[in-house]
């Protein structure tokens, strides 16, 4: 047994925990579960911190730790963390304008479910772990997005959300199968060696696109990100924030783990499918909100677009394609949770909408700076990290060669800072009809947001941090 | 003082005036604005002491540096980003620290035309200092990184400065500028991406990667995207549109740090990224690059005529000058290349001046309309006589700097034998006529002529309003008269990067 | 009986499946087709396991999970549609239209 | 002492400077008053240091053909601006006859104009920056004929124009005077611009801008060569020269581009006086003898100069004959003459075969020369002179005139030496710089040339005596009040008369010394007595015609052949509708037909389509929306048909 695996088994427990509480001693307004969560999940991050990336350690010869999957598990812990956080005052009542969340407990318990099942995708050494994993960290999903029983919006969403997230997952055993069928095991050493023995396989190439497409559905690629904006428009805005980061953030460690794993030998071929994957999904994301009037509609679609930059990054070489998306992760968390907390701000009493942005530049000056700071990084405009974070990106789909696909990314980068543009516009130069409403920012909300502004920032200047990102993937 | 010391001093400079302003009281407009002034104060003094220091160090001397193999000085650099070998480079040659002068003069002149600006004080002296942190930035980078990581830092505080504090079109303008500005760095981020791969060397060191034969192939994409990407910053045709928009919209100080400075950002990276990186891509794009600047020069120019607008019509004029800054990149020759950087100075100082006199003028008259005003020149003698001064540095008056640079264009272009520069340089020189055509009738018509009734009572230009004109006004002729010390520093840096052309 | 009828056999049920998610009107309806589609899968990893896998126990187990997973899957999917039932009192997938744009 | 004064030559410069300086920038309080005094006193001491300057030279340089064969001096040559390591423009001062003879031209007229002005700008509100301008002029105006180089020479070329500029429009309020200021400067820079490619174009091939070395024969040699442009073949050299010379054409005001100068009369007469007849529009002249050696090496060149001249003498004159305006008169006068100075440059290249051996006939030279100095003070008198007549009677047409004889009786005799020298009356000084030139021409064979100049010679002294008759004889035609002549003004115009009697006496010295650089000898022509008899004659009757038309100050003679002839009349009272012309150019072809197009298709086409990129991406935005309509199974069917599309790419 070795500490490596030590925060998995810590959120369980912390998982366990918080449901045995609060069924021994469940009140409804009680906040000891959150403040459980938040906590644990702080000490597993600082656990996460000092443990060695320098190892690699397999338990029983289906659950492997490497410094990459510690580096995708921050990010997780971190995406959960944040959600935790920013839940608070949605549980609260006039915490919220769309109505109170109950079941508070049973929400982090899922939340904290959900990232143990990120984590095993992203130590799998066989299709069987990932599956499990995979499903862990989606099941839950489709409960948190319907969250909001009483909200017809949110119920659409999650039987949209079930509906087509069965239809991936039945795409997904699909091509397992083959791939099993064509490996005949289930282990990625084997796929690896039939891959290089005979990549041009047709059967295993079946295998390779329905697993393209139902991890499709979870990265929300096109033509497979349908599900994205009405889900991310009807759930409760602390699940679409979970489902735009850490959602997202397991779907392309499933995928970077397979690209770059035991489908390497396939890379060239793979290659030019993910780029017009990426190439597709950034431009229906980038045209998509354009026209979007709607703040949890609109991070659908500029999520979507960003899910195009990061696989545009698949087209590289390994080490750039992890450290880069890895970077960029972080840098994307950061800047989304950022915006979904201005959101929780702006939600608390109105509408989620452009609209209740208006007068914020004159009345809250420095939460509109933080917007504004945020959607620069999302635009990726220096010095934020989001530049430098798309800067890698596109330097690793550079160094394929792959000019004309940077300069269409990062023509579509402008498109896309038109949008974010349009939210500063509304925060900073149209003038409000009416007088603005009074934004009641709390404790919680003032230091997230401080402390995401400030990484944001410093992610963006200080080398440290991606060179140890580096560090770990080479 | 250290010379990297100093660079790194004057960068940071501007943003320690934004981080200062930042806990002043919103309502303390005064305490906003002296800090803002001081501070670039103290800034223009050590880019003085910088500019006399690298005089010291690069010897005025044109014969001196003739082999000379350092294009730059004050250099220093130290790894950053160990991830892709992004270094804090930095170092300036006579280009950049010429143009840091400049920018420190215009921003210095641009916050005292914006004194009286009254509607969130605060917002606009720090964007503007970030704003001008970028120009700054741009000019002492020798990392390509960096360099377009400033330049990127100095595109897009434009967007609220103009969509907040401007008039007319301001949300449209101020949108169009942005994204054409980022459109434009979308190639050259492209290209940088490609240098840096395609160079073997993995760096972004603009030093190591001069060294650098790229392959023609390569450079027949890639120069054509890097020029076209600062081309557009540059107002090249047909990317120009931004311009006369943008320009128009945006409140006086940022129209002058923009025109004035902003746009030879554009210049700037297309002689030290484009051509001084990929000279034989250079020679095979150059009469196509010549042509359509070509067209940048007169199409300015004649569009300018049927203008109303006062901004407008310094706008048009704005592209058409900053034609003639990449027309005589586009010569390649040595008198051209030194011509453009010339312009690029004598430009900035004039169109700043320009865009400061008209702020001061419609604050008063309260229209920019050409055909309602006139008669200026009675009521507000000291703004009508340096809007006619002005009028004549921008159609090439000797004694006034625009003639110098212009002159230096016109020589080296036509220096380059072929026959497509010989026509477009003729044609370019004919444009000069209608140059003073719309400048003479704008003038004329808003200086001269009868005073009208609503204008008679109008002030003429407070003291603290005079200050900054009077300082251009200075430069101008400076410039005009005793090109000498200029020139011989802009031959110095101009050398090494045609001896690269020229390989 | 051969591989290829097993996957031909499983590629229908996969069609056979898509073709009722496009086709029903009814939520529970697309929910069963979904199915389908899973057993299909299901069929391919017995087939794989028992014509050419160096490693037939793996082909057992998966379907297993699989059927565990999608019965999971399948709950929280009943528990969602009947609190859509009890909002809407229509099963009808045309219904679901709030959400667009 | 003389080099001290070479040394020291650019205080010629420096004290108008100065003046414009002090005076525009007023560090002291200056009253009005006390700025004209300034400027009177700093143009004085340049005007002396100028004829010191001219001395010493006389003494020195002509006084020593040993030392300085060549005539010429370089006081000093300073860097300027560096072009390329090979090509650098200086600033220098250099002195030869005529820079020196334009020097003291300059400086004196400058100086009287000046003192006249005093007078005549009185209570003007504009007193101290009518001095600052002034100041300015002069100081461009010497630099221009001191310069050592064709592109210091530009420099100042730009600079009188600029200054010629700001006075024209001196009265700002006065459209008429900011549209002609406007007119003028556009015209001469439209020709400058053909000087400064041709400038560019010489400077490239010779790496130099110095007139020593433009004007030596190995220059010519080295741009004597053809290219084809297209199909047209060019000879270098004759382009080249041609459109440095266009330069000169403008400023000149030669016709076709005469059109600015009789619209400069808007502006204050003492500007009139110097700047557009006695010195600024003689730069053209200057320019071409300037680069004559440059010049006379093209076969095609000099017959421009010679045509363009010539034509404009007479065109000129023929319209002056029906002007009312009394200044637009002298305009024209002023145009003609400057068309005999031109044409008296063009035909020192002698026809083939004239004289076998001679090429070059320095008299044509040195006559352009002659007739420039003196008609410099006698037209600068003229200028004055109706300055004070205008002064007087505050109108500019002569038809309300009339009389003037004896309430202006100093002004009437002074001018009376002016008219009789400008009509080419013996022994007045144009009498002997006419002869000149119109013997140039006889003697190198251009006979047409000769003839025109013979009739232009009869014109002007008709053109010249109507202006005279009808201002001074006769009785006035409308009131008169308070007619008064001014002390300051009558000390000019008649200090004025001494070189317009005397002027006469230099012709030797002019044939001598001021001659061809670089030309090794003097040929010497025969003197047909009967030219200068035939000249005399021509000049007496135009003035009797003027006498008979005219003499009593009555217009019913003219008024009867004015009629007969009316349609001819109206076209040459119209000069030709030359400037309609113009105005078609500019305002219909330039202004509405490239501008305006350009303008639109700067909004709808390059804007539009950057505008359509956007609309064409926000219709993109409306498709993505239309597509996710909220329906559950068009999602899922999208997902399906992507799939299999997929599988298709992924074939």
């Amino acid at each position: 047994m070795n500490i490596l695996l030590l925060p998995d088994l810590l959120i369980i427990l912390l998982a366990a925990s918080i449901l045995a509480i609060d069924l021994y001693r469940g009140k409804p307004q009680s906040t000891v579960s959150f403040h459980m969560s938040w906590i644990g999940l702080l000490v597993i991050f600082c656990l996460l911190i000092i443990l060695p990336y320098d190892q690699e350690i397999t338990y029983w010869g289906t659950y492997k730790v490497t410094g990459i999957s510690l580096l995708f598990k921050q990010v997780f812990v971190l995406s959960s963390l944040c959600t935790v956080l920013l839940s608070a005052p949605y549980f609260k009542p006039g915490g919220n304008a769309r109505g109170v969340l109950r079941y508070r407990s049973e929400f982090y318990f899922i939340i904290l479910l959900c990232t143990f099942g990120m984590f095993a995708v992203v130590s799998a050494t066989g299709l069987l772990t990932l599956f499990i994993g995979m499903e862990l960290a989606t099941i839950p999903l489709y409960i948190l997005s319907g969250y909001q029983k009483e909200d017809s919006l949110s119920v659409e969403a999650a039987t949209k959300y079930i509906i087509m997230g069965s239809l991936s997952t039945g795409l997904l055993v699909f091509g397992y199968s083959f791939l099993y069928g064509c490996a005949g095991s289930l282990s990625f050493k084997a796929i690896s060696v039939f891959a290089m023995a005979s990549p041009t396989d047709p059967l295993f190439r079946l295998g390779v696109l329905f697993v393209l497409a139902a991890i499709g559905f979870k990265l929300t690629i096109f033509p497979f990100h349908m599900w994205a904006p009405d889900v991310y428009d009807g759930a409760p805005t602390p699940v679409t924030a979970f489902i735009s980061v850490s959602s997202k953030a397991v779907a392309i460690g499933f995928l970077l783990i397979l690209v770059y794993g035991p489908l390497a030998p396939l890379h060239n071929y793979l290659q030019i499918i993910l780029l017009i994957l990426a190439g597709a999904t950034m431009t229906v994301g980038n045209l998509g909100a354009l026209k979007q009037k709607r703040l949890r509609r609109f991070m659908a679609y500029s999520s979507i677009a960003q899910a195009g930059y990061i696989i545009m990054a698949m087209a590289g070489t390994a080490a750039a394609a992890y450290s880069s998306i890895i970077y960029y992760l972080f840098v994307y968390a950061a800047a989304n949770y950022a915006i979904f907390f201005i959101i929780s701000i702006v939600g608390r009493n109105g509408e989620e909408e452009f609209k209740s942005l208006q007068g914020m530049g004159k009345q809250n000056p420095v939460l509109a700076a933080v917007l504004m700071l945020t959607l620069f990084s999302l635009g990726g405009i220096p010095p934020l990290a989001g530049f430098m974070g798309k800067f890698l990106l596109f330097a690793a789909a550079a160094e394929r060669g792959f000019y004309s696909m940077v300069i269409f990314a990062a023509l579509n980068s402008t498109i896309s800072l038109y949008y974010y543009l349009l939210l500063v516009k509304e925060a900073y130069i149209i003038k409000p009809a009416i007088a603005p409403r009074v934004l009641v920012i709390d404790n919680i909300q003032r230091i997230s947001l401080v402390l995401l502004t400030s990484a944001m920032v410093s992610l963006g200047l200080i080398p440290l941090f991606s060179s140890n990102i580096m560090a770990i993937v080479q | 003082m250290n010379g990297p010391f100093l660079l790194t001093t004057i960068w940071i400079m501007p943003f320690a005036i934004a981080l200062a302003s930042l806990p002043v009281r919103h309502d303390n407009h005064r305490l906003i604005k002296m800090i803002s002034l001081v501070g670039n104060l103290i800034n223009f003094i050590l880019i003085v002491v910088l500019t006399l220091q690298f005089i010291d160090v690069a010897g005025a001397d044109p014969a001196a540096t003739t082999s000379s193999s350092s294009l730059f000085h004050f250099a220093y650099k130290t790894s950053w980003f160990k991830i892709m070998n992004i270094e804090y480079n930095i170092g300036v040659d006579a280009i950049s620290v010429l143009m840091m002068l400049l920018t420190s003069i215009v921003i210095f002149c641009g916050i005292l035309a914006s004194w009286n600006i009254n509607k969130q004080v605060k917002e606009f002296f720090i964007l503007l200092n970030v704003l001008v942190a970028g120009v700054y930035g741009v000019f002492v980078s020798l990392d390509l990184f960096t360099l377009f990581l400033f330049y990127e830092i100095a595109v897009l505080p434009m967007y609220l400065l103009i969509g907040l504090w401007g008039t007319g079109r301001k949300k449209y303008a101020a949108m169009k500028l942005t994204l054409m500005l980022v459109a434009g760095s979308a190639f050259i981020l492209t290209g940088i991406l490609a240098l840096y791969f395609e160079s073997g060397l993995s760096t972004f060191d603009l030093n190591l990667l001069s060294q650098v034969r790229f392959a023609d192939s390569f450079q027949y994409w890639a120069f054509p995207i890097i020029f076209l990407g600062f081309g557009v910053l540059g107002a090249i045709f047909p990317f120009h549109t931004w311009s006369p928009d943008g320009h128009a919209s945006a409140p006086t100080a940022v129209s002058m740090l923009h025109a004035g400075v902003l746009m030879k950002l554009g210049g700037y990276g297309c002689l030290r990224v484009g051509m001084y990186l990929l000279p034989e891509g250079a020679h095979m794009w150059m009469s196509f690059f010549l042509v359509l600047v070509t067209i940048n020069v007169l199409y300015g120019a004649f569009a300018a005529i049927r203008q109303t607008d006062l901004k407008y019509i310094t706008a048009y004029s704005s592209v058409s000058h900053c034609g003639l800054v990449l027309f005589g990149f586009t010569a390649m020759t040595f008198t051209g290349l030194k011509g453009g950087v010339l312009q690029m100075i004598s430009h900035g100082l004039m169109t700043a001046l320009f865009f400061c006199l008209i702020g001061m003028i419609y604050g008063r008259t309260h229209t920019r309309t050409v055909s309602e005003m006139g008669g200026l020149m009675k009521v507000m003698p000291f703004l009508s006589v340096a809007f006619v001064i002005a009028g004549f540095a921008g159609l090439g008056l000797p004694s006034l700097s625009g003639f110098v640079a212009e002159v230096n264009v016109f020589v080296g272009s036509f220096a380059n034998p072929a026959t497509i520069n010989r026509v477009c340089t003729v044609l370019a020189i004919l444009s000069i006529v209608v140059t003073a055509v719309y400048l003479l009738r704008t003038v004329n018509t808003v200086v001269n002529g009868p005073v009208s009734q609503k204008f008679a009572m109008l002030s003429d230009a407070a003291t603290l309003e005079k200050i900054p004109v009077t300082i251009l006004l200075f430069c101008l002729f400076g410039m005009g008269i005793l090109p000498g010390w200029i020139i011989n520093l802009v031959n110095n840096a101009v050398n090494p990067i045609f001896n690269n052309l020229m390989r | 009986m051969t591989l290829i009828h097993f996957v031909v056999l499983s590629l229908t049920l996969c069609a056979i499946g898509v073709y009722g998610v496009l086709t029903r009107r009814n939520l529970i309806g697309i929910l069963l087709s979904v199915e389908v589609i899973l057993n299909g899968a299901n069929i391919n990893f017995a087939a794989f396991a028992h014509f050419r896998a160096s490693d037939p126990a793996a082909g057992a187990i998966f379907p297993i999970f699989v059927m565990a997973v999608s019965g999971c899957e399948m709950a929280v999917a009943l528990a969602i549609i009947i609190s859509m039932y009890r909002r809407k009192k229509r099963l009808d997938v045309y219904k679901l239209e709030e959400l667009n744009g | 002492m003389a080099d001290l004064l070479f040394t020291h030559s650019y205080l010629i410069l420096l004290f108008p400077l100065l003046s414009f300086v002090t005076i525009s920038l007023r560090p002291v309080q200056l009253s009005p008053k006390m700025a004209g005094r300034f400027a009177i006193g700093c143009q004085g001491l340049s005007m002396l240091y100028g004829l010191a300057v001219a001395a010493a030279y006389w003494q020195t340089v002509i006084g020593q053909p040993q030392l300085y064969p060549a005539r010429s001096l370089v006081c000093f040559d300073l860097a300027w601006l560096n072009f390329s390591p090979t090509l650098t423009a200086n600033m220098g001062i250099f002195l030869d006859p005529i820079s020196v003879m334009m020097i003291v031209v300059i400086s004196i007229i400058s100086f009287l104009v000046n003192i006249y002005s005093v007078g005549y700008m009185k209570d003007d509100p504009g007193f101290a920056r009518f001095f600052a301008l002034m100041a300015l002029f002069s100081f461009s105006m010497l630099g221009l004929v001191i310069s050592s180089n064709i592109l210091q020479m530009f420099v100042f070329w730009e600079l009188v124009g600029m200054s010629s500029y700001a006075l024209i429009g001196f009265w700002y309020q006065k459209p008429s005077a900011v549209a002609a200021s406007k007119k003028a400067f556009v015209v001469t820079r439209f020709a400058d611009t053909f000087f400064l490619i041709g400038i560019i174009v010489v400077s490239f091939y010779t790496q130099s801008f110095d007139f020593q070395t433009l004007n030596s024969p190995e220059t010519a040699a080295l741009l004597d060569h053809t290219f084809m442009l297209g199909i047209v073949p060019i000879n270098l050299l004759t382009l080249a020269t041609i459109l440095i010379f266009t330069g000169g054409w403008g400023k000149s005001a030669m016709f076709p581009l005469h059109i600015w100068l009789p619209d400069a009369m808007e502006g204050p007469t003492p500007v009139s006086s110097i700047i557009h007849s006695a010195t600024m529009v003689v730069a053209g002249v200057f320019l071409t003898a300037r680069m004559f050696p440059l010049f006379a090496a093209s076969e095609v060149t000099l017959a421009v100069v010679q045509f363009v001249g010539a034509f404009t003498a007479l065109f000129a004159a023929i319209i002056a004959i029906t002007q009312k305006d009394i200044k637009r008169i002298l305009a024209f006068s002023t145009l003609s003459q400057l068309g005999y100075m031109l044409f008296s440059l063009g035909v020192a290249k002698m026809v083939t075969g004239i004289h076998p051996g001679a090429e070059i006939n320095p008299l044509g030279y040195s006559a352009a020369m002659y007739h420039v100095f003196t008609h410099a003070f006698f037209k600068c008198m003229l200028f004055l002179g109706a300055g004070a007549i205008i002064h007087a009677v505050h109108s500019n047409d002569i038809m309300d005139m009339g009389g003037l004889r004896r309430l202006m009786p100093k002004t009437y005799w002074s001018l009376l030496t002016a008219c009789l020298a400008i009509g080419g009356i013996f022994p007045f000084s144009g009498f002997w710089s006419k002869d000149a030139i119109l013997l140039a021409a006889l003697q190198s064979g251009h006979y047409i040339v000769c003839a025109v100049g013979l009739a232009t010679g009869g014109l002007t002294a008709f053109y010249i005596f109507r202006f005279f008759f009808l201002t001074f004889h006769g009785r006035a035609r409308s009131k008169f009040h308070d007619v008064r002549e001014n002390s300051w003004m009558t000390f000019s115009i008649m200090a004025l008369t001494i070189p317009t009697v005397t002027a006469g006496m230099l012709e030797h010295l002019f044939v001598s010394e001021v001659t061809v650089p670089g030309l090794a000898y003097t040929p010497n022509f025969s003197h047909p007595l009967w030219l200068p008899t035939l000249a005399s004659l021509a000049g007496i009757a135009g003035i009797s015609l003027a006498w008979t038309f005219y003499g009593r100050g009555r217009t019913e003679a003219a008024e009867r052949c004015r009629l007969r002839i009316a349609p001819v009349y109206q076209v040459i009272y119209n000069k030709f509708y030359i400037d309609e012309v113009y105005l078609f150019i500019t305002h219909k072809i330039i202004f509405h037909g490239i501008a305006a197009p350009i303008k639109w298709l700067d909004r709808h086409i390059v804007d539009g389509a950057m505008n359509l990129i956007g609309e064409f991406l926000q219709q993109g935005g409306k498709a993505v929306r239309l597509l996710q309509n909220g329906q559950l199974q068009l999602y899922l069917g999208v997902t399906t048909l992507g799939f299999i599309a997929l599988l298709f790419l992924g074939r």
